[in-house]
């Protein structure tokens, strides 16, 4: 666990985001994206590509870099963040929700709440955004081969967890087994609605729907996720559990997990946190000696709770 | 290294010198507040007050820096682009051969803007002259931070300044009551960081370089800078001896760390900062108080990013856009600054994030103490109960006028 | 009985009857030159309390919104003539809750301006003391001097027009003598020598004094009056009234955005002035607005408790405008 | 150390810069190369229904007045805060122009004589901030004065022209 605290990236041939002092001191920069290489907090230049309307507060923004050779060359773990900038407006921290194969575009879904968000929300197709990433320590998918994946989120949580949901479904195989359970307040409220229609048609995945208040034509479950959870009851015997959505569902879903007998240490989250820089020196993210940015935003419950209350 | 002596009236011929290659700051006295400022001829460098108001760090960490210019720019189509492909959601340009493809192909063939964007990073070679040995740690310290987090991000904004940086620092010849270097490891003539050390002994200073850097000042000093003869050698070690011991140890550093982390849900922190108003002083102050903030501002299609200092004690510095706050509480940002100090920052540098300067102390509008807050949350849980007994204020120590009767009551009487 | 030991004897009484959840004075800083706000929960620690030449906080800003810890305690504060006026304002207009409150007026004759001392040396000052209308001061390499104490007021004391709390529900021994202020208008001859200085020259003061400004908001934060200190639009990006820039053109916007928010609760109490850690002298300019209000409109802030400040109100009649 | 001031008392440090502004301003606008040429620009804030309405009756009544001015409509003068007239110097503005409803004809019964109050500290206190007093204005305009308009604009702008541009200065 601890090498996960300290950002193991999972090892899925993701460029390589830490340097040793003496890789530094060698004069070895980062290897990000082009010209961020030697200035991490240089944004590299995108295009915006496609903008798929997912709910009515929420977009998701297909981006390519403008240099090819950034576009060709990045990758990224699954769980890793961004920072995705307006010039002139501001940078804020997002998932990076495409999936981790995926060459041609880089994907974020944004809910509209303050200036930056807001502001993206104003974007068309082809206007000009500043990207930096891939920042933070991702999921240990590495680490998790062989064991089954529980997967419980809500609403705009589901965009943290995209990247990570869509590499398990890519290798399949090397899991035991994978649960999705996924929670929104009303039926157009959830995200990558087209890829859920894609994944309820595969029979080696079990996927719950549940919205909050029953609604006209629905056909999954209904009822607050934990509830739904504690009623599916499954087994922690050999599975991670992973959740991600608004705050008070979390709480509530880590509660129903240690309910379930799920251990600390088979629990995860993924934690938001407002970010400057995303390279852990502006100081604003940190819970207790972690620094968001950097040591997380994934974190197992058993680290979350050696951590001050400041969440 | 040879130690040299340079008389105090070619101290100005010194800096001039110097001043040929390189901006040289030094504390100055404008207004009765000594400050760091870039010296001019004839303006007389302020060694008598110990410490200017605010660290010289910010000439390496500026408050305000801009890194980045941007320009809008509109950008005529590419010939042969086709007219009025549709800019709705569909995505053909995904699967196309690159970004070129995209320029030409799935954009509109009207006039679009562009970005240009600049990074800018200036950093001037300069001698910072007259800075305590307390504030050159203090540069020591942001230097791990800034090296990159574990050696991870390079900070070039920071790094190239302080490359071109060279610390010229002066032994605190009279400590203040504030001072408490000794206590975490420092010392009124410490050499962590500085690349020539001056101390002041009888009618001009013993000058110690230390690094290549001090080595080039002593260069550039030429033949001003006179052996020092062993008498000098002497005084400079006898002065650095009795300043040291002028400096209070106001706490025993060992186990401040655990006894933070123990103490982390202690109602202590709630008495402390009672008189806490909140403000950024005490990071402003600091040598290594090295927080920020980045904002943009754009003004029609000319716009830049800058960050600029911030500090742990804004109640908006954390607050999310959602209006949740993790640190809403005055206590939580109380608690996260001392903590920062001796606790997070030694569980990833190995260090400390504090010099023992004081100025935090001196300048604190209700004069909160760290090394009250720190022997009071620095002592075992059991502890801190009857410490912050024994903090009550004693008058009869220190020989306190304020047991004196105050004039009113000799006109009552 | 000295006024200290009225102090004393109010606060543990209304700590031990329970009237107050903690009480506010003042206590002895880290050493004998400084004084610093004290917040007492037991009437067996009232012993720390003080009172002397030094204390210069105005502990109402410890009753300002988000000040008291736990919110809606019920706290005892000690205030001198100038803090009362503040009290006062933020009564009028029901920025804090009266019930909650037990206010110990402490009648003054003129807090001391350490700054003024610190000039004096380059040393560190290590005591200070006053008796009979003399000031000595104590530095740490054992320099003595004495002061005579008018010498070293602060501008505020020196002008003095309420020495005696405004409002007060005990008063700490008899008040001093109140200055005659029906006959009197107030002295304003401390802006004088800036009111006379050209647009230009002024300006260029200003750009002078106010660019040693670091933000630090201290100034806001200690101002008793400024209460949406934690959602002040100095910080706000939206709207963005003032850029988080640092430059001579944000510094002095900021300032003028603190000294227009508070103008009609502000009297000029000057604790802003006191915590700017690169003293700016703000005090002089919140002065010179208050001579204007008190010119435009003969009042004098925070004085009269069934008044409200004056730009929360207005009146047909006035002439002002063409 | 010649250059500074003293600072016995608070008000000794206000006392004027070496060598006043003058110099320091002319240096400014001589370095940037736009001393006084271009033409004035002016910030009017104008209330929704009767200045802004009567700048239209003016403009509708095709009376001429001069084109430094750029409206800010905003819904009562009651809303405008004296910060407004300051953020704008600080931007730039070479003038500022406020207008709203006649006391008695405010739309909201009422927000103009708070308004007038605040207007009235600004407009005493403006040239102490080293803003010359010719270059703020407020006054009342309804929305059947399109002559009035034309009157109070073009003697504005007649007197924000006298002094020119202002350049180099903070705010």
């Amino acid at each position: 666990m601890a090498a996960q605290g300290n950002g193991s990236n999972g090892g899925i041939g993701a460029a390589k985001t830490r340097l040793t002092r003496g890789d530094v001191a060698a004069g070895a920069t980062i290897a990000r994206a082009g010209k961020l290489a030697g200035n991490p907090y240089l944004p590299e230049v995108a295009t915006v590509l496609e903008i798929i309307d997912e709910t009515p507060t929420i977009k998701t923004f297909r981006l390519r870099f403008d240099d090819p050779e950034v576009q060709k060359n990045f990758s990224f773990a699954p769980g890793q963040v961004g920072q995705l900038g307006i010039f002139g407006v501001g940078e804020a921290t997002f998932a990076i929700s495409s999936k981790p194969s995926e060459k041609e575009f880089i994907q974020f879904s944004v809910m509209k709440a303050g200036e930056v968000t807001k502001a993206l929300h104003n974007l068309s197709v082809g206007d000009k955004v500043g990207v930096r990433a891939p920042m933070g320590n991702g999921f240990p998918v590495e680490a998790w081969k062989g064991k089954r994946i529980l997967y419980v989120l809500g609403g705009i949580g589901s965009a943290a967890l995209k990247a990570t949901i869509e590499y398990t479904l890519e290798h399949r195989a090397d899991y035991a087994g994978i649960t999705i359970l996924y929670g929104a307040t009303h039926p157009t409220n959830f995200t990558y609605w087209y890829d859920v229609k894609e994944w309820q048609k595969r029979d080696d995945i079990e996927l719950v729907l549940t919205i909050d208040r029953d609604c006209e034509g629905w056909q999954c479950d209904v009822g607050l996720v934990p509830s739904v959870l504690e009623r599916m009851a499954p087994s922690p015997e050999n599975t991670i559990a992973i959740t991600c959505g608004p705050p008070i569902m979390i709480k509530f879903a880590l509660i129903s997990f240690e309910k379930l007998g799920f251990t600390p240490e088979q629990t995860y989250t993924t934690l938001e946190k407002r970010m400057k820089c995303g390279i852990g020196i502006c100081g604003r993210c940190n819970v207790g000696p972690k620094y968001v940015c950097v040591d997380g935003p994934v974190f197992s419950l058993a680290e979350l709770k050696e951590l001050p209350d400041e969440l | 290294m040879a130690i040299k002596y340079l008389k105090a009236d070619a101290l100005p011929a010194l800096l001039e010198a110097l001043a040929k290659n390189a901006r040289v700051v030094a504390p100055f006295k404008r207004d009765g507040v000594v400050q760091f400022e870039p010296w001019q001829s004839g303006k007389d460098v302020e060694l008598d007050v110990l410490l200017a108001k605010q660290s010289p760090k910010e000439w390496v960490f500026p408050q305000c820096e801009t890194y980045l210019k941007f320009g809008y720019r509109m950008e005529e189509p590419a010939q042969g682009a086709t007219a009025g492909t549709a800019t709705g959601a569909e995505g053909e340009a995904i699967g196309g051969e690159g970004a070129a493809a995209v320029a030409a192909g799935a954009e509109p063939a009207i006039p679009h803007e562009t970005v240009e964007v600049e990074a800018l990073n200036e950093a001037p070679a300069q001698v910072i002259f007259g800075l305590r040995p307390c504030d050159a740690r203090g540069f020591v310290q942001m230097d791990q931070v800034f090296g990159g987090y574990g050696g991870f991000y390079f900070d070039p904004l920071y790094n190239s300044r302080r490359a071109v940086t060279t610390l010229l620092a002066v032994t605190c010849r009279d400590p203040r009551s504030t001072c408490f270097c000794t206590a975490l490891g420092g010392c009124p003539a410490g050499q962590e960081g500085v690349d020539a050390l001056f101390t002041q002994v009888e009618g001009g200073f013993v000058v110690e370089p230390l690094t290549e850097k001090g080595e080039a000042v002593v260069g550039t000093a030429g033949g001003d800078l006179g052996d020092a003869t062993e008498a000098q050698a002497a005084e400079a070690n006898a002065v650095k001896a009795e300043a040291t011991g002028k400096v209070d140890v106001p706490f025993a550093l060992e186990g401040i760390r655990d006894h933070l982390h123990d103490n982390i849900d202690d109602p202590g922190w709630h008495d402390l900062c009672m008189r806490c108003i909140s403000c950024g002083t005490c990071t402003y102050v600091c040598p290594n108080c090295y927080c920020f903030s980045i904002n943009d501002e754009l003004v029609e299609s000319e716009g830049e990013r800058y960050r600029v200092w911030d500090n742990c004690f804004n109640p908006l510095y954390t607050e999310e856009t959602s209006g949740h706050n993790p640190r809403a509480q005055k206590s939580n940002r109380f608690r996260n600054r001392f903590s920062h100090k001796f606790w997070y920052y030694p569980d990833k540098y190995d260090s400390l994030l504090c010099t023992g300067c004081g100025r935090c102390i001196m300048h604190c509008p209700t004069r909160i103490d760290i090394r009250e807050v720190l022997r009071i949350m620095g002592a075992a849980p059991g502890a801190a109960a009857e410490r912050a007994a024994t903090t009550a204020v004693t008058p009869a120590a220190t020989g306190a006028p304020t047991g004196a009767p105050a004039p009113t009551d000799g006109k009552e009487a | 009985m000295s006024r200290q030991d009225h102090i004393r004897e109010f606060a543990a009484k209304a700590l031990t009857e329970g009237r107050v959840d903690y009480f506010i004075g003042w206590k002895q800083g880290h050493n004998a030159s400084e004084v610093v706000p004290a917040f007492v929960k037991e009437a067996a620690a009232v012993d720390q309390l003080v009172w002397n030449e030094l204390c210069h906080h105005n502990l109402v800003t410890f009753l300002k919104r988000n000040m008291p810890d736990p919110a809606g305690a019920k706290i005892g504060v000690c205030v001198k003539g100038c803090d009362s006026r503040t009290l006062v304002a933020l009564l009028q207009e029901e920025l804090i809750d009266r019930d909650r409150l037990y206010v110990v007026g402490v009648p003054c004759d003129g807090i001391i301006d350490r700054r003024r001392l610190e000039k004096e040396f380059a040393d560190e000052i290590v005591a200070v003391s006053c008796s009979d209308g003399r000031v000595s001061v104590a530095t740490r390499k054992g320099n003595e001097k004495e002061f005579a104490k008018e010498e070293v007021l602060l501008d505020a004391c020196t002008r003095c027009r309420y020495p005696n709390a405004v409002y007060a529900d005990d008063v700490a021994g008899p008040p001093v003598p109140e200055p005659d202020r029906d006959g009197a208008k107030p002295d304003w001859s401390d802006v004088a020598g800036y009111e006379s200085l050209s647009d230009d020259e002024k300006q260029a003061t200003l750009e002078k004094v106010y660019s040693a400004c670091v933000r630090c908001f201290a100034c806001i934060h200690v101002c008793p009056v400024c209460v949406c200190w934690d959602k002040c639009v100095n910080r706000s990006r939206q709207p963005e009234l003032v850029e988080q820039k640092v430059g001579t053109k944000q510094k002095l916007l900021f300032q003028m955005i603190h000294m227009f928010h508070v103008a009609g609760r502000c009297p000029s109490c000057g604790a802003c002035d006191r915590a700017c850690p690169v003293e700016i002298p703000l005090y002089l300019l919140h002065r010179k607005m208050n001579k204007e209000i008190y010119d435009m409109f003969g009042f004098e802030p925070g004085t009269k408790l069934d008044e409200k400040p004056v730009f929360q109100l207005f009146d047909v009649n006035d002439r002002f405008g063409d | 150390m010649a250059d500074t001031t003293t600072t016995e008392a608070g008000g000794a440090a206000f006392e004027a810069a070496p060598g006043g502004n003058a110099a320091a301003g002319a240096n400014v606008a001589a370095a940037t190369g736009d001393s006084g040429d271009r033409p004035v620009k002016i910030i009017g804030i104008v209330c929704n229904w009767c200045s802004y309405a009567g700048a239209d009756t003016a403009g509708v009544g095709r009376f001429r007045q001069p084109a430094n001015v750029r409206l800010v409509r905003v819904p009562c003068t009651g809303r405008i805060d004296p910060l407004f007239a300051l953020k704008a110097f600080e931007k730039g503005a070479d003038g500022v122009l406020i207008s709203g409803c006649h006391p008695g004809d405010c739309h909201y019964s009422e927000g103009n004589y708070y308004a007038r109050r605040k207007f009235e500290l600004l407009e005493r206190l403006i040239h102490h901030l080293g803003i010359p007093k010719e270059r703020f204005k407020w006054t009342w305009v309804s929305a059947s004065e399109g002559q009035r308009w034309q009157k109070v604009v073009t003697d504005f702008v007649a007197g924000v022209e006298k002094l020119g541009p202002r350049e180099g200065r903070a705010l």
